[in-house]
């Protein structure tokens, strides 16, 4: 695997102050290209567009972040964290990284004309705790978020502990919105839900138009990069299902996609020689047994090391997913993203690098299986997700052949999230989000704090797993230095080895192609500058500014 | 001799059942002359409907006449196209059907059913007509804006009278127009239609199973049995002498209320089935007068004196052994 | 008089009815609106926790906390004052009327004309067929609707678009309403965009409905045609065609009508397969999204105009009987 | 649907009509019954016993092969899925549930109708009014969302969810014929008859009116098994029913979800449709057909000209 | 219900009683729903008996309440008022299923109706064969199998073995007709209650159940109530003859008395319409509408009296009562003479 690590900077490190440094070997031509073209991205929402723009409202702010409003900074998840300076030319962490104070950058107009200043970025925290319901990372109360002040061009976020792990929350994910329109009428009275039809941001992009059945965005004059963007037009159809959105992908109607394309090659690759893919691995798709004393199968650890060591992942990827997604590992640490953090060697001593079907068999026995006494079990799985009950069927054939049976039940999304949140299942086929580092993954998988008794709704842990050590282990990682915070999450993982809470399976990636016809400056394996799929927010923002029109240019 | 008004010759329809067909009117012959009552008589299912039908036009499959013509005022009718026809439909002859309730259609007015068969014709008639001619058979012409469901059987059947006698036409067809009344009504309405025939001299063929009811009415009797004619002649000449064993057998059948109280017996057995009718005379099954020729010969129309009967009894050149 | 006001009674109750099992039924559904937009939301990256998410939706205007009888009696005042309130689903804040009001049209547009198209072509091809029975219209027309209207309606709807949509020169297109290109306008170019995105799904529907109407309404005619009033008007010299219209089909079209009315919940489903698989934005795949985003408000405001739209059908058709028919003006 | 095959070898008698005979005669007699008979006695062959019809190799529809989305050839008849799988092995065992799901819930609805359409006429009084309400209700509801919402609460697709799916929302159009007929029959002399004869109330509801009713509870079973079938596909092509099992509209739901359309496979694609299509074909070719036998009037006629050579 | 009733009902000596007998029979049906129901008087305060070995032939327009008279004495619907007494029993007090039972097998009805009447999803021997099984339980299968035979064949259809085993569409209405008085013959009854037995036959095949009927009555000492529009075969085989007018009975008495000597102006009037090959046709009704008077709240007063052609002024208030004007012959009108010498 090749084009990660190297000289990126992974989080907390001093910060360039050019936000195209970072990005000035993409886009093949080098530096500033003449502006002209468009773009039409195919992802498909589900939906028709409500027409919204509201950063704060979760349901649209794909729609508008990254787009319309930019974060202070850009943290990159595909180069572990690397973090590109946005509204924030620059910030450093107190030593306890308890406090953080941002440099806000000059010159920044916001789209209607009216200057950006460090008020806007107050304004824009402080609403947060005066309307929870715009705080959607809990930063107020779950961060530990106390104050958000303003000296000159700096502004200080100060927290009650150590909260690194929150950067990417409330450096990346949140929007800052213009005080002078947010302060009146009803965005002031009811900003959770005011419609923002009509979004006024630093981004790159205005809303031109929007209509259900598609969002066409226009370049931002006011735009503070010099020169960018470099597109003047994004159209964004409102796409009901996927297989339309595919075949606009296929033509090249489309030229940005975010679609899990079946027999892409075939379908998509084959049509055009400028359609290309690119699939980067961000987070895990695991089997998520049951640890809770109160199931007693899958609370055994014979169990579920049975089903791990039964498990041919490569198998898995390559015909459930037709190798788009690569085969996971059980440490859960994503490779090639994060091998950094990846400690191979463990996993080989574990025997977990391939598949042991003898070791699986073995472990059965002596939990007291057999084929007269045969283990079967359930795992729960959503209706819709097609890779998902292809990989079950390829793993249902795979448990087969170590005497567990397997079967599959398809819930509603709705019934499955009910099970899994309560941990009313035995093994549930489950993936996370993931972060800028494993950590965030790991934490998601592993902290009790993340758990909930049976029958209380989880947040993330649905496992149910509860090492103190582990949490020991998570929660020195927010104030440790970056190279401790490697060794911490070696650390972490070693358990999901020893303990094997869950059974990563394979690895989820970002569904991306992209069309070279035209454009270029597309993020690429070689040069993973934002996760590709238009639907991250605000990486979107990123690719949007780096995307050029090739015959702009003549 | 008042004109010839209607002409059936060998007039042959036949259902399509599917396996084999149902022979319903077999070569029937038929004359009418203008101003005539002639009644068709001849128990359930013998084919009396089936040949109004088939005289007026109006099979629909699966019956189809199958041979033989229908000529009315010289012209024939059967091989008419369906302009021409509904031409004269109705203006030369109309027809009174069996049941008033159904054949007047539920959803519209008496009046507007009148209206359409004027329209349909676009004779020059009165406004005043539909009027006239219920008051003639004795409805009040309020009735034209009433629907059908409104009115009693009586008012219903006379309705249709009434209609038939809106262009009043040479020749009416009635099909049992009183089988859904009581006598008392029934006689009435009988009477009421012999006088207006009178009046206004049309021909009448008028269709029953209720042999006494034409015995006052009609001029000429036709007795149909399986689908044939077996007897044809002045009314009153077929009552006193009975030609065909069926229609003497029918004269015997039904008791009087006057006169003296004698035991009668009826015509033993079935109607033979239409589609496979039995060999030679069709009757000889239940003949009491059957002879051995009678299940090898088929009967031909003989002339008896005033009357003319199927039967070979009266076969000219047949060695009757049997007397 | 009494009639009317009969099934005026009973149009009232059989609202309030079912307006009470669609207020249960998608309340008794698992999951939740916060969990469905926790769900949504990790797509892009942000984990978002369900707490969080529930101070959101009430601000909003839903609160889950809220006594059930006591949402049921505000579900029944706003379904009567129009005060549908906003989506909580995947249009989290949109007005339901506005969101009704944009597929609205579209669905009126598509499947109301293609639906009446079918009825009413059915009705005339079923009349003449049984006019003139034993024809070939009636020979070759019954068998082959026989078929089709057995015919799954997304499947017709997956031929077509494998027929019409697919390869290198896709002759119509296979999704929208109009090219997303376009503003919607009253101009040429648009309307000719959205009649060619319609072809193939009102062709769908026109293809899988018109073959029931034609056999009932074929099957109603020849069954009138037997009735001896055909057969008088017939004999009173009246036009073919007056009879084949006037006589018998008027009388044929009567139980048909009802039928109409009675099947429109039916047919009303079977648009929303339509609408997937066409990716029409129109209410049929608006109440596919609305249930598995368990969007209360959309739903139950889905719910009340489907009811109200059939059961207002039912009683316009009822009006209709009532008018065409004396004999049912009597009856009651 | 198998006495219909009995009937075949009965010997056909001439002039007396033989009822029994004579309604299987009508069946052989009728094209349309023909030949939804033959399909579906094929659909039950294929149900009872599909590995006569796949071959050897297939024999587990289910079993992934290396070779996904294929096109149709020698050893994959109809071409494989995007999981390897054969399309044409899928497709005949897939007959069994998509069957069972026609029979049984077209069984349930009918029984329901009838239960609830006879009590409504013969109680009579308020509990007609509100048996007859009931029937409105459920009519009046929008039935597809109606499934969902129902398939969505019962949590998971599975055969028995769906059957009672499609009973609870397929009953109401037949109850209210039923009803109807139920209520024509009230008064009939017939039931006077028995009446007078000395019959009880119980023996007179079963007996003697259940049979009467006999030709509109077929043709409602026949309606409501066609409507089942339609329904079920279209549920399992959305995804509520139980991708894993073997059926028509869930190998559409494959079919649709891995692009077969889009990928040039339109053997995978269309396929089970076209089974579901013929189902529902034989079953509304029976329903149809027995129109026409119930009621003699309807039967196709030649038309035959005014005078043909005598 | 009076005392004197209730002590017939107790028990008389029902060897003196006739066979049956009503009183004050009175039938009343609702008409017209909701707020305004109006009562159509079907049968009103109906006196009559029916002896052993009797048969009485109840005639008059359509819509007098003939098929009423029937069903209630079959007991199919219940008396507005009135009892009615079989062999000196009241009918209200036959509660139990076995006075049920033994009532219906002595008293069967045969239906006006034969295309109703019959159920058409079973062969037409199912109600000979249950009515045998229900009323004459001694008999096994096969001899309930001949015995049906035998009945079927007594009503002139042959072969009784094929026409048993046919569904009732195969069947023509006349022959249906024969079927439901098969089925009423089948269990040696008492008394046939035969509501218009034989309007649909052919006069041919009409006598022979005419004769058959006076045959059951000499060999069997079956009593009949003949319900029919053709006074002629009521003149034929009936004993007595009864005539009934809007829910009256307005004349009644020997056939042939009442015949020859009508006493009632709808008698006369009806007798004139019977037509009759063998005889001249009578005039005088010409003028006639025939139209059934209304029944529904009547007013008191003679029914016919809008009719009746010697109408006087008490017809308009008072309704006549039955007075015996001849020998057993009674008749309700103000004006009717009694005969000269009674
Ligand atoms: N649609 C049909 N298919 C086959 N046979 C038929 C059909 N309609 C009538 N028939 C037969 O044709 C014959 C004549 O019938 P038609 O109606 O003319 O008799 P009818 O003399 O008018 O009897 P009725 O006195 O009962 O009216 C009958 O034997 C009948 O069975
Ligand atoms: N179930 C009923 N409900 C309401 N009215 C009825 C009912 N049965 C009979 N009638 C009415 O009672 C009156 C007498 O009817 P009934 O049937 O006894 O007459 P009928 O003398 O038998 O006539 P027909 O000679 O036509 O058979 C009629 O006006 C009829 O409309
Ligand atoms: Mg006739
Ligand atoms: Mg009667």
């Amino acid at each position: 695997a090749a084009g990660c690590g190297g000289g990126d900077k992974p989080i907390g490190s001093a910060s360039s102050s050019n936000p195209s440094a970072s990005t000035s070997s993409s886009g093949g031509g080098g530096g500033a290209h003449k502006q002209g073209g468009s773009v039409t991205i195919a992802n498909v929402g589900g939906q028709t567009w409500p027409c919204q723009f509201n950063p704060f409202n979760p349901a649209v702010n794909q729609e508008s972040l990254g787009f319309v409003y930019e974060p202070l900074t850009f943290v990159n998840v595909l180069k572990a964290g690397a973090t590109t300076p946005m509204l924030a030319s620059a910030y450093t962490w107190s030593p306890k990284k308890d406090s953080i104070t941002f440099t806000i950058r000059d010159g920044v107009k916001w789209s209607d004309g009216q200057p950006f200043t460090a008020d806007d970025v107050v304004y824009t925290f402080t609403r947060m705790k005066e309307q929870p319901a715009l705080d959607l990372y809990a930063l107020w109360t779950g961060a530990g978020l106390t104050s958000v002040t303003a000296a000159g061009n700096k502004v200080t976020l100060k927290f009650k502990a150590a909260a690194e792990p929150y950067f990417f929350n409330f450096a990346n994910q949140v929007g800052i919105v213009p005080k002078h329109i947010w302060s009146t009428g009803e965005a002031a009275s009811k900003p959770a839900t005011w419609t923002d039809p009509k979004p006024v941001g630093t981004g790159p992009f205005t809303v031109e138009s929007c209509s259900s059945n598609n969002i066409s965005y226009v370049a931002n004059s006011n735009y503070w990069q010099p020169g960018k963007p470099y597109l003047q037009k994004v159209q964004y159809p409102a796409y009901l299902d996927n297989n339309p959105a595919n075949l606009d992908l296929a033509s090249g109607k489309a030229q940005w996609g975010g679609q899990y394309i079946p027999n892409i090659d075939n379908f998509y690759k084959s049509k055009s020689p400028q359609n290309n893919y690119w699939f980067p691995p961000t987070a895990n798709v695991a089997i998520v047994p049951n640890n809770d004393p109160s199931h007693p199968v899958t609370s055994k650890l014979a169990v579920r090391q049975a089903i791990a060591y039964a498990l041919d992942r490569e198998q898995i990827s390559k015909i459930g997913e037709s190798g788009y997604q690569p085969a996971a590992n059980q440490t859960g640490v994503v490779s090639p993203t994060f091998d950094k953090y990846f400690d191979k060697d463990a996993l080989a001593a574990a025997g977990y690098d391939k598949p042991n079907l003898d070791k699986a068999k073995q472990l059965l026995q002596s939990a007291g299986y057999s084929d007269s006494n045969k283990l079967k079990l359930n795992i729960i799985t959503v209706t819709g997700y097609t890779d998902w009950d292809a990989s079950l069927a390829v793993i249902k054939q795979q448990l087969a052949k170590v005497g567990i049976e397997l079967s599959v039940q398809d819930l509603q999304q709705q019934s499955y999230n009910q099970k899994l949140y309560t941990g009313d299942y035995d093994l549930a086929y489950s993936s996370q989000t993931g972060g800028p580092t494993p950590y965030y993954e790991l934490r998601q998988l592993l902290y009790s704090k993340n758990s909930a008794p049976i029958g209380k709704s989880a947040s993330t842990n649905y496992s149910r797993y509860n090492n103190p050590e582990v949490d020991k282990l998570i929660d020195q990682y927010a104030a440790a230095d970056p190279d401790t915070q490697v060794k911490l999450i070696k650390q972490i993982s070693s358990y999901m080895i020893k303990d094997v809470p869950v059974i990563p399976t394979t690895e989820s990636v970002d569904w991306y192609q992209y069309n070279t016809k035209d454009l270029d400056g597309w993020p690429t394996q070689d040069n993973p500058y934002a996760q590709p799929a238009p639907y991250n927010m605000p990486d979107v923002g990123q690719v949007l500014t780096n995307l050029y029109s090739k015959s702009a240019q003549k | 001799m008042p004109e010839q008004l209607l002409e059936v010759r060998d007039l042959t329809v036949e259902y399509d059942t599917g396996s084999r067909p149902v022979v319903a009117v077999d070569h029937v012959d038929l004359d009418v002359h203008a101003g005539e009552f002639v009644g068709v008589v001849g128990e359930s299912g013998c084919g009396k409907s089936t040949l109004l039908f088939a005289i007026a036009h109006l099979l629909s499959s699966p019956a189809a006449i199958t041979g033989g013509s229908v000529r009315f005022n010289g012209q024939n009718l059967v091989t008419m196209n369906e302009k021409k026809l509904a031409a004269m439909r109705w203006r030369d002859f109309s027809v009174v059907m069996q049941s008033a309730m159904n054949a007047l259609n539920p959803v519209k007015s008496i009046g507007a059913q009148f209206q359409d068969t004027i329209m349909a014709h676009d004779e020059v008639v009165d406004d005043g007509r539909p009027a006239e001619v219920l008051r003639l058979v004795g409805i009040d012409p309020i009735h034209l804006r009433s629907y059908p469901h409104q009115l009693s059987g009586g008012m219903r059947q006379r309705a249709m009278i009434a209609m038939a006698l809106l262009f009043t036409p040479d020749l009416i067809i009635m099909d049992e127009p009183t089988s859904a009344l009581d006598v008392v009504a029934q006689r009435s309405l009988m009477v009421q239609i012999k006088e207006l025939q009178k009046k206004l001299g049309f021909a009448v063929v008028f269709v029953t199973h209720d042999m006494s009811l034409v015995s006052h009415f009609s001029d000429k009797l036709v007795v149909m049995y399986a689908g044939q004619v077996v007897e044809f002649g002045d009314t009153r000449a077929v009552f006193d002498h009975p030609e065909h064993p069926y229609s003497a057998g029918l004269l015997d059948a039904f008791p009087s209320i006057r006169g003296p109280k004698v035991p009668l017996t009826g015509i033993p057995g079935a109607p033979p089935n239409l589609a496979s009718p039995p060999p030679g005379c069709r009757f000889q099954p239940r003949c009491p007068k059957a002879f051995e020729d009678c299940p090898k010969i088929e009967p031909e129309l003989y002339q008896v004196g005033a009357v003319q009967a199927r039967c070979l009894l009266h076969a000219p050149d047949l060695i009757r052994e049997a007397q | 008089m009494r009639y009317l006001i009969r099934r005026l009674g009973f149009f009232v109750l059989t609202l309030w009815a079912a307006m009470t099992l669609n207020f249960f039924i998608p309340r008794m559904m698992p999951g939740s609106p916060e969990e469905a937009l926790r769900q949504r939301l990790s797509k892009g990256g942000s984990v978002v926790t369900a707490e969080q998410l529930r101070t959101v939706l009430a601000e909003f205007g839903f609160d889950p906390g809220k006594n059930l009888m006591l949402q049921y009696l505000g579900y029944l005042k706003s379904m009567v004052t129009g005060h549908w309130g906003v989506s909580i689903g995947s249009s989290l804040g949109v007005p339901v009327t506005s969101l009704i009001g944009d597929a609205l049209p579209w669905t009126l547009g598509l499947v109301g004309i293609a639906t009446v198209l079918a009825f009413v072509l059915g009705t005339l091809i079923g009349t003449v067929a049984g006019w003139r029975r034993g024809g070939l219209i009636d020979g070759i027309v019954p068998p082959v609707f026989i078929v089709t209207s057995a015919l799954p309606y997304f499947w017709v709807a997956l031929l077509l678009i494998s027929l019409f949509a697919i390869g290198d020169n896709p002759v119509l297109p296979n999704d929208f309403n109009y090219d997303q290109g376009l503003t919607p306008a009253f101009t040429g170019e648009f309307v000719w965009s959205v009649i060619k995105h319609g072809i193939l799904p009102a062709s769908t529907i026109l293809v899988t409905a018109v073959g029931g109407w034609i056999l009932t309404m074929r099957n109603n005619m020849v069954t009138t045609l037997a009735e001896d009033y055909v057969r008088m008007a017939r004999a009173k010299g009246i036009p073919g065609r007056r009879i084949m219209f006037g006589y018998a089909g008027r009388n044929a079209f009567l139980p048909n009508l009802s039928g109409f009315a009675m099947s429109l919940g039916f047919v009303i489903s079977g648009t929303i397969l339509v609408e997937y698989v066409f990716n029409y934005p129109g209410l049929g795949y608006m109440f596919y999204n609305a249930t598995v985003s368990t969007d209360y408000p959309l739903l139950q405001a889905l719910f009340l105009l489907v009811t109200l739209a059939v059961l207002i059908c039912v009683l316009l058709c009822d009006f209709a009987v009532f008018l065409l028919d004396p004999r049912a003006r009597t009856k009651g | 649907m198998s006495a219909v095959v009995a009937g075949a070898s009965a010997p056909v008698t001439g002039a007396t009509r033989r009822p029994r005979g004579g309604l299987f005669r009508a069946i052989l007699r009728n094209r349309k019954a023909v030949v939804g008979a033959a399909l579906l006695l094929l659909f039950i062959l294929l149900a009872a016993f599909p590995g006569l019809f796949v071959p050897g190799a297939h024999h587990d529809p289910q079993a992934i092969g290396d070779l996904p989305l294929q096109h149709p050839s020698g050893s994959h008849w109809l071409g494989t899925t995007g999981l390897g799988q054969d399309v044409y092995a899928q497709l005949i065992y897939s007959t069994r549930e998509s069957l069972v799901i026609a029979v049984v819930a077209g069984l349930g609805a009918t029984v329901l109708s009838v239960v609830i359409g006879v009590s409504a006429a013969y109680l009579g009084g308020f509990a007609d009014d509100g048996l007859s309400m009931l029937t409105d209700i459920f009519l009046v509801l929008p039935t597809f969302p109606l499934i969902i919402v129902l398939a969505t609460y019962a949590g998971k697709g599975n055969l028995t969810v769906i059957i009672i799916v499609l009973i609870l929302t397929g009953w109401s159009y037949g109850a209210r014929q039923m009803r109807a007929q139920a209520m024509s029959l009230r008064n009939r002399d017939f039931l006077e008859s028995a009446r007078v004869r000395g019959e009880r109330r119980s023996y007179i509801i079963v007996v003697e009116v259940l049979p009467t009713m006999i030709s509109l509870i077929v043709a409602n079973f026949l309606g409501a098994a066609l409507y089942s079938v339609l329904t079920a596909a279209g549920l399992q092509f959305l995804g509520l029913g139980d991708p894993n099992s073997l059926s028509w509209g869930t190998m559409l739901y494959w079919a649709q979800n891995q692009g077969a359309l889009v990928n040039g496979l339109p053997a995978w694609a269309l396929s089970p449709g076209l089974a579901v299509a013929l189902l529902g074909v034989s079953f509304a070719l029976l329903n149809y057909a027995f129109d026409e036998i119930s009621n003699p009037a309807l039967r196709p006629v030649r038309r035959r000209r005014a005078r043909t050579a005598s | 219900m009076t005392t004197v009733d209730a002590e017939m009902a107790g028990g008389t000596d029902s060897a003196a009683a006739p066979l049956l007998e009503t009183r004050n029979l009175t039938r009343h049906f609702r008409v017209g729903r909701g707020f305004s129901p109006q009562l159509l008087h079907a049968v009103d305060a109906v006196n009559f008996s029916i002896g052993r070995q009797e048969i009485v032939a109840l005639a008059g327009e359509s819509g007098s309440g003939k098929s009423t008279i029937a069903r209630l004495l079959a007991g199919v619907y219940k008396p507005t008022a009135g009892e009615i007494f079989y062999q000196g029993r009241a009918m209200s007090t036959f509660r139990s299923r076995k006075d049920q039972l033994s009532y219906r097998g002595d008293v069967p009805m045969v239906f006006q109706d034969p295309f109703s009447s019959l159920n058409p999803a079973f062969r037409v021997s199912h109600g000979v064969l249950r009515s045998l099984k229900l009323h004459r339980p001694e008999l096994d299968r096969q001899q309930r199998y001949a015995e049906a035979e035998r009945v079927i064949e007594a009503v002139g259809l042959t072969p009784a073995a094929d026409i048993m085993n046919r569904f009732p569409y195969e069947l023509s209405g006349g022959q249906r007709q024969r079927i439901g008085f098969a089925q009423a013959l089948a269990h040696n009854p008492k008394l046939i209650l035969a509501d218009e037995p034989v309007s649909m036959l052919d006069v041919s095949i009409r006598i022979g159940l005419l004769n058959l009927m006076a045959e059951l009555r000499e060999t069997q000492g079956v009593s009949f109530l003949y319900i029919t529009h053709d006074i002629a075969s009521a003149r034929y085989v009936a004993d007595r003859l009864m005539i009934m007018y809007a829910g009256h009975v307005v004349e009644t008495g020997p056939a042939e008395s009442v015949l020859q000597n009508p006493k009632h102006p709808y008698t006369d009037l009806l007798l004139g319409a019977v037509p009759d090959p063998r005889a001249p046709l009578s005039t005088g009704i010409e003028g006639d509408t025939g139209e059934p008077p209304k029944v529904i709240d009547p007013t008191p007063g003679c029914r016919f009296r809008w009719r009746c052609p010697l109408a006087v002024d008490k017809c308009h208030s008072v309704t006549p009562e039955l007075r015996t004007l001849g020998p057993n012959h009674q008749a309700a009108c103000h004006v009717a003479e009694p005969d000269i010498g009674t």
